[in-house]
């Protein structure tokens, strides 16, 4: 789950990570209101997107008046399909000079990974893929933590002139990481100012798997990924026609993979995961056939802890209000149940993978 | 023979009064497994399928000889099961249960590594010996012994290899999950030697997605085996994963998508099969002939 | 450094561990006051050292009156050489079930070890030499702490009706033990009573050398222990007549173990360090002189960071005022200068550890 | 030759620019020792005795090869100095730092166990090959080549031993002080392995005293070994140290006493020097006659 820059900065002030004071609205008034307090402002819209800079998002402002019109501004736009809903007016601190610090998980060395580069910014990317000599990258063992020596070889490598306050805020940075489940923490730019070093923008993003035992409020958007998600599915819109419904992420794929070969384009990715009961493989079908441009629907399913029985159950309970046509694949588990349910209501089922992506592009061709 | 487990593996399952748990050690037991008794705290003294319930590993390991654990323990307490298991020496712990905190997993793994435990997944359908042993959740009538090895990330998508497999007359020496977690503990590589090492098996399917790079870990291996292995890697039209931030982009840079993996892969001179029935034609072509 | 058992408490109430109500007093009006509030109290001595109980340290009373007579007895007692200024007046919890939860320093495996009872009480050590079994040991691994498992085994072993209370005081205790660099920290009795588990006693050991990130208040006795400790050196007083300075533990026990076998007794330990300068050695002079008893003096330095000539420098500046015959040894850095001072001064010297040992021995036994 | 060290050994000194680490460095140069740099964290570019001093080991590996390293650094900071060294793959780490916190040498040692590092100490005076190498603080003079292998948990009577054998024309292999602290690295049996593997020791003189049982522990691989140990055990004459609490008693139970290690080391037939005198004529004794 990502977190919007607010909820991130909440945090670092928590942990005591300097960061500009700031006040969090929803309306311009507000913002009037805000900015009043401060002398030199930056307004920055909440989204959970990049590039807010690009698109305007980001405004500097001085006094209450001109902070009110770029926070109404601000507060109508759209970036890159999200609403702005919130923005945070933020004390305007100079950076003399921005770096990066992140901390993320390396797969390969299955450890956190923390990198800081004296260079930061918009650029940072760039620099690591031109500059990679600028970029210090410090893995940790996840039982002992962050050592001493570590935090003060990235400070150092960021900024040999501010070691120890270098060194506190990345310790403090780690602790946020960990105690929070992070998959990321970024501070980019990390910026020093004629004050003092101070975290300008903050990224986080929490583990999925460790939202039961973190306190972080969800906020619904309506989305059918998010429907998805509350039943336990795991949804993506995509740009073509063919609706998928296929138990398992591999699986999934694999029949993603599948129908693309045979000619066909992909509505979406929907995984109902290994397990899926009739309640589910019902709200599936809903979900996808839900999405715009769906003109046909495969379900491919290869029944473990699901049973086919059961999902042939979910289908036929929504296939009276169901407008568009399916090509069903069952196999494993009480797969002869499931087949004769399906094969008395009249659908002709296929027999693998393939067949099946095979009859749903064609499908999709016959109806043109 | 094939490898990891056979018909005398003596194998405890940790979380068997769980909803899951006892519904899959009934599918064991009818695959043949040798379920030696199971683990839930607070359970102990009860039965699950006639087998003995315990309180904890230790109590387990008083009363019977365990070589194997397999883990249905919810999420957030299966990194605590999988600890229990390798603190008192089992040697192969199995953990099937999705959704584990990558944390937990972190921890997990730098602890294992201590140790002399094999862990296979977590997030995995398990590890399946036809005609011996069945460690996990693979549905029971997909397998048929045979010599091709398998091995997979996924869960579904190995069922449907093993039962095209099966279903083209081609048997499995052992057919293994390794699971689709970003931190878990058995790798492509360490299975590839397994089989590589097995009189039994006379060719490996390997199945890869999308994420990470355990793929391309296994290159410089594949290249050195006397086996020839298949592989069929999915996600070519999936989505680009969200990347992790800056950080992610960094860390990871030009890695993990399908198609750089099977560039990868045909780069290095290994079949790369387009489909399961593509599977199926080149383990019936010469040299793989099977 | 021993805690104070109402120190203890402090701390097991800051991490939440269950502890009966209390109040600490270092008068007796404080003690009236203090029962008023409670209706059934224990009145207990604070001082370092066990045998409180059976030294008639510890006190039941009901009401203000009796607490007030106990509370004036008890603060008039000295129990095994230490004088009790402070009593701790406690709510009385009648113990159902009495337990013992322990966790030290397994020096051999080199991590934490648990230990659980459910047999506890004043008996503990004869519990574990007669009936082992009852003990349940755990060892915890110094970077992955306490895993749940482990903390419920012994939850199981102590109490099987109360499990989820045991776990969580469980883990709380090896949080107070990581958290303040403790060498001992242990429960005896954790009592079962009526209304839940309860910490009716608390014993807590310190690691000397993580005091300086550690936040606990020194109390002052004007001992020689503790002059000797201030100046970076190490005394034990012994019940002989020949005092006995040393530079290094190993070597000192050696100087020691050489006068018992020439047949004398060393009046104390004192091990001047490594390094020990001329203002040390004086000090540590001036200290084991001041001991009762002491009728001559070992100075045993093998110079290796301590040089001989700081450590002669410290010996004659001292020399005018000492009444008790030296019998020293000097050898290593700086032997020869050293040496030589002293011999200036009319002192003899020792060419080894045995001679030194030998002459001071003699020396006793030709004054006698 | 001697164990562990050799005149080539390339010895980093952590925390070179201390009163200590610069005053030991300069001792250990005049010793004979490789001495290839040190390292302070700020004081990197300086120099200490004309060697160079770098901000960390990393930064130090980047500039000259090392073998060992020997540790100076304040207690407070010194396991924080082992993780480092152990990180950046130093093989041999000599911690001569007295007052480090128990817990942090704990988690020290559990970290030590995943690597291949080998720590002495810590509190301890370090390693002495007479003619070739010295790494710590032992003093120079006291020392004589020879055959006899030195282990000792003490440090000034290691110095007296050292210097007593010496005066009595006895040289030395190498002299080994394991350091006092409840959790070290190196053991007894570690450095007696090395002994005994070593051809240029013919017998082993063993120190030890009171407290924990690492003498008692060494007792086994002694009775096995070719080459003669005799033992000094001090602290006959010490007060009984403090238990820890009952916890203390019931770990220890039973061990940790002079007189009690001095008996197990007579049953099991290991000669016991009552003196260091009486080493002397141990040594000079058949068989150990040297």
């Amino acid at each position: 789950m990502k977190l919007y820059e607010y909820e991130a900065k909440e945090i670092f002030l928590k942990y005591d990570i300097p960061i500009p004071k700031s006040s969090l609205v929803s309306d311009i008034y507000g913002a009037g209101e805000a900015a009043q307090k401060m002398k030199d402002v930056v307004i920055k819209a909440q989204v959970h997107t990049g590039g807010r800079g690009k698109a305007g998002g980001i405004a500097r402002a001085s006094g209450p008046l001109e902070a009110n019109n770029s926070a109404r501004r601000i507060l109508g736009m759209s970036i890159k399909g999200f609403p702005v809903k919130k923005v945070l007016i933020e004390e305007y601190r100079e950076p003399l000079k921005e770096m990066y610090l992140g901390i993320t998980i390396d797969r390969k060395a299955k450890c956190p990974v923390i990198m800081a580069s004296p260079q930061g910014g918009i650029d940072i990317e760039d620099i690591a893929k031109n500059s990679p000599e600028k970029i210090t990258t410090v893995h940790i063992h996840p039982l002992a933590g962050i050592h001493e020596y570590q935090a003060r070889m990235l400070a150092k490598s960021l900024d040999r002139n501010n070691i120890p306050e270098l060194i506190d805020i990345i310790k403090k940075l780690y602790r946020v990481f960990i105690d929070n489940d992070c998959q990321l923490v970024e501070i980019n730019p990390l910026a020093q100012t004629k004050d003092g070093i101070i975290a300008l923008d903050a990224k986080m993003v929490i583990d999925d798997n460790a939202l039961s035992r973190q306190d972080f409020p969800e906020e619904e958007n309506g989305s059918l990924e998010e429907i998805a998600r509350k039943n336990g599915m795991s949804y993506v819109g995509l740009d073509g026609d063919i609706g998928c419904i296929v138990n398992g992420a591999g699986l999934a794929m694999a029949t993603l993979d599948m129908v693309k070969y045979y000619g066909g384009t992909p509505a979406n990715f929907m995984d109902v995961r290994a397990g899926a009961n009739e309640e589910q493989v019902k709200k599936a079908l809903e979900i996808v056939s839900s999405g715009k441009n769906v003109k046909s629907i495969i379900i491919n399913i290869f029944g473990g802890l699901t049973k086919c029985d059961e999902a042939a159950r979910g289908i036929i309970d929504i296939l009276p209000e169901l407008k568009i046509p399916l090509v069903i694949r069952l196999s494993g588990t009480n797969e002869t149940e499931g087949r004769a349910m399906l094969e008395k209501h009249g659908i002709r089922l296929a027999a693998s993978t393939e067949e099946a992506a095979k009859g749903v592009v064609e499908l999709g061709n016959s109806n043109q | 023979m094939g490898i990891l487990i056979n018909k005398d593996t003596r194998v405890l399952v940790q979380g068997i009064t769980g909803h899951e748990g006892s519904l899959q050690t009934e599918q064991m037991i009818d695959f043949g497994t040798n379920i030696v008794g199971g683990v839930t705290p607070g359970k102990g003294g009860s039965e699950v399928h006639k087998k003995p319930v315990f309180d904890s590993v230790k109590e387990a390991l008083g009363e019977t000889d365990v070589d194997a654990s397999v883990i249905f323990v919810p999420p957030q307490f299966a990194a605590d099961g999988i600890f229990e298991a390798i603190d008192n020496g089992i040697e192969l712990i199995v953990c099937i249960t999705e959704g584990i905190p990558v944390h937990d997993m972190m921890r997990v793994w730098a602890y294992l590594k201590t140790s002399s435990s094999r862990l296979l997944g977590p997030n995995c359908p398990g590890i399946t010996t036809p005609g011996a042993s069945k460690i996990g959740i693979m549905p029971n009538p997909i397998h048929r012994p045979g010599n091709i090895g398998v091995v997979s990330r996924s869960g579904t998508l190995t069922y449907e290899i093993v039962d095209t497999l099966s279903k083209n007359g081609i048997g499995q020496s052992t057919s293994v999950g390794i699971g689709g977690d970003p931190v878990n503990g058995t790798s492509f590589v360490d299975v590839l030697e397994l089989f590589e090492e097995d009189p039994e098996t006379h060719a490996v399917v390997l199945v890869g997605e999308i994420g990470g790079t355990v793929e391309e870990d296994s290159i410089e291996f594949i290249k050195q085996m006397s086996k020839p292995v298949i592989s069929y890697i999915v996600g070519v039209s999936a989505p680009p994963g969200k990347t992790m931030g800056h950080a992610g982009a960094i860390i990871s840079m030009g890695v993990g998508t399908a198609l750089e993996k099977i560039q990868a892969f045909e780069k290095a001179g290994i079949t790369v099969a387009k489909s399961p029935s593509e599977i199926v034609r080149h383990v019936k072509l010469p040299p793989y002939k099977v």
